[in-house]
């Protein structure tokens, strides 16, 4: 698969978790690429810098002032609002966001991830991540498995500093989906054509096999 | 309440060594024409409170390049590499605040709150030395409350009086901004008579605004332009 | 978000023992509707945080007599003396908040703060035995954040999502009690198609109503009648 | 003077403080009165239930749902707006109101008040009281200068419970003006018609004569 793919097949699996009606908030990344796979009108996007009811934007219709928290041009859903940066925030710390679907550079066993500063290099950004780890309902995580150098991205424990001390409920890779319980890490599923050997193999955590869903070609 | 002719008239009362808080997410909803101006002025050690410092040499970026600024206080330098480099030289102190408890901090600097206990933070290296208290079983971490000199914001349409309305993600800060500052100056783009800004769709009411000056830059699809309409 | 047909149906997970936000400025801007339900229901218990509780045998005034109130959180209670009464007689719990605390506390709590520091009330009766804390010089008293079981609003319009926009000083707590109680129901005048309010005037968006009625009792110059339009 | 006259000679004086552009919050009672006498498009009326931009109205434009803290029905400015009651005492604590124009039932030589409970009364309504005195940057004071059975309203020390550690500014009854500067009461002008003797036999608290403005007959 190529890059594309990967990230495409990712945000797929990850955007058959919402729903019913449900407000979503969307990393930058692959969960931007989430929205692709909605066809649900009882899914309303909310972005952090000010909008509930993100939609798509065609080539034509770009508005420059009418952005997502990557900023990207986005569209105005029918129904939407738009709110200051303390109301956005106030939606998220107050658990009025039901799902925030995130990218991370490292997860661990215990469902704590790290995205917002690599030790050694600046400390530069942060945005809004922190916030919407305390904040939303259900916190799903959308990641490549490896790093670019071939490296486990979840691991036994984040080498970079953690984003908050709340675990994420999910973690969706190219290889398989994981789930958070009771601060434990299981393998819940793996994708089509993935082997749980191929996953061991590939993953430093420690995690419990607990396929039920069979994905590929062997449970 | 004043509206000036020109960006140069709105900022006369800015001065060096003041805390100035500016409005936008990125470039958008940032008051392009009053940064405009800052980088024209001579002056420095200004700290500046905004969600980025602008992009590599755009907007607070060129501020940045002049070492007009002493401290960034935002939530997101990552866009400017600029700023981490001239942090790196020790050329610029930086405060990183999660998004939220930056636009949290200024509400409550404008409410005439002290502070506040955010989730936010809690147990991460952005709360190292910062007082914690448990609240219901809750760990929360102490914010303090944070005002400016100036903010310098961006709105979309201003009344006569300096009531002002936002144009959809162009708000962001600007709203918390015109609310915490000693001097409030807004850039817009049309101004209009009292009375045509129905009253249900103020966002910003006039007893917040200082100034008020037409918008010279505005953002387009293709980047930053002159207003032609001027 | 559910459309509810009645106020009975809008109110059947309303438990005894409950904390309930109502909203309003003594009538204007209360769901009256809502609160007339109330009344008929067999529930007691409750602690029911409003700015007033109502007027003398009006609005949450009959709840007071009906003794279904254990405890009311407002700001002015003079304006019914049944209330008075009942509290004499260690009938009712009262907890008297300013105006401005009793706002932002709501707020804080729909926000998901913990608490603040506020300079109101300092160093009188009303901030006995609450924490105060000098932060920049100022001294300030700690309040915590409050939030609800369920919270019962007044709207002008609401669209089918759930998003809603309120009516001249009919506003006051509404949009703040929609942020802060685990249930939402608000009635309102007039349901309108998603899409017919514009997105800068909508003041609640719609990720904080579980549920709407068409109000069936309106505030009018000669009292409180039965919406005819019904 | 009947107690309309009274009121209105106090409320007539209280307006010639509001010059030049300024937001003004007006209590229950006389300084509600106040806006009576004002004619300047300048001065803004804020009322804590959510408006900046009071008007009178006519009895037939009366809109029950359009009222001031005082629940009276009220008018609609040019240039009004409305917001939510954590905005509106945000404005207020923030030091956004120029001028607070209230009522008291005791005020002292220091220029403490006390306007919301009585002792062996119930304490039942404070309302927007405790937050205008800390925030409005100028509070003034109207009253009538005695009770209704001829006791000072203006006292060494407050017997009621005060409203705020801070003292007002300003005091105006239909006897005398009273400044409070450095912790002191000054009596800074006289009523027309009334002499300083009568001022000193009716006021309890000590004050400074200190009257340059002849509103009498006498200095």
């Amino acid at each position: 698969m190529n890059k594309n793919d990967i990230q495409e097949l990712i945000a797929k699996r990850a955007a058959q978790e919402l729903k019913g009606r449900c407000v979503v908030n969307l990393g930058i990344g692959i969960p931007t690429l989430v929205a692709k796979f909605i066809n649900d009108d009882n899914v309303f996007f909310h972005t952090e810098n000010g909008l509930l009811g993100v939609s798509d934007v065609s080539e034509e219709d770009i508005d420059p002032n009418l952005v997502n928290a990557g900023k990207l041009p986005v569209g105005e859903a029918v129904g939407a609002s738009y709110f200051n940066s303390a109301d956005s925030f106030g939606m998220i710390r107050g658990a009025h966001v039901d799902v925030a679907i995130l990218g991370v550079l490292q997860a661990d066993q215990t469902g704590l991830i790290a995205n917002w500063a690599v030790p050694g290099k600046n400390i530069m950004g942060v945005g809004g991540a922190m916030d919407l780890l305390v904040g939303a309902k259900k916190v799903i995580v959308t990641t490549t498995h490896t790093s670019k150098d071939g490296k486990s991205k979840i691991l036994k424990e984040c080498t970079y500093p953690i984003t908050s001390t709340r675990s994420v409920d999910m973690i969706i890779t190219e290889l398989a989906v994981f789930e958070v319980m009771e601060g434990q890490l299981h393998c819940i599923e793996l994708m089509p054509g993935v082997s749980m050997d191929e996953v061991r193999e590939k993953t430093e955590a420690d995690f419990i096999s607990d396929v039920t869903v069979a994905g590929g070609n062997m449970l | 309440m004043k509206v000036y002719s020109d960006a140069a008239e709105a900022l006369q009362s800015v001065k060096s060594n003041q805390t100035i808080m500016v409005g936008g997410f990125g470039l958008v909803g940032a008051p392009l024409t009053l940064i405009d101006e800052l980088t024209r002025k001579e002056i420095d050690g200004l700290t500046v409170i905004s969600n980025n410092l602008g992009e590599k040499g755009k907007g607070l970026g060129i501020l940045v390049n002049q070492k007009k600024i002493k401290k960034g206080i935002g939530s997101y330098f990552t866009s400017n590499r600029d700023v981490g480099d001239a942090y790196q030289k020790g050329e610029l102190e930086l405060e990183l605040l999660p998004q939220g408890t930056l636009a949290e901090s200024m509400r409550a600097g404008g409410a005439g709150l002290g502070g506040y206990y955010t989730k936010t933070g809690v147990g991460t290296d952005l709360a190292k030395g910062k007082e914690e208290r448990v609240i219901d079983g809750i760990t929360y971490v102490f914010e303090p409350a944070i005002k400016a000199d100036v903010a310098l914001i961006r709105a979309w349409k201003a009344d006569t009086l300096g009531n002002l309305v936002y144009y959809k993600t162009a708000q962001n800060f600007n709203p918390l901004m015109a609310t915490a500052a000693d001097v409030v100056i807004a850039e817009v783009d049309e101004i209009v008579e009292a009375g045509e800004l129905s009253p249900e769709e103020i966002v910003t009411p006039h007893l917040f605004v200082d100034g008020i000056i037409r918008a010279e830059k505005i953002l387009t699809k293709d980047g930053v332009v002159s207003n032609e309409q001027k």
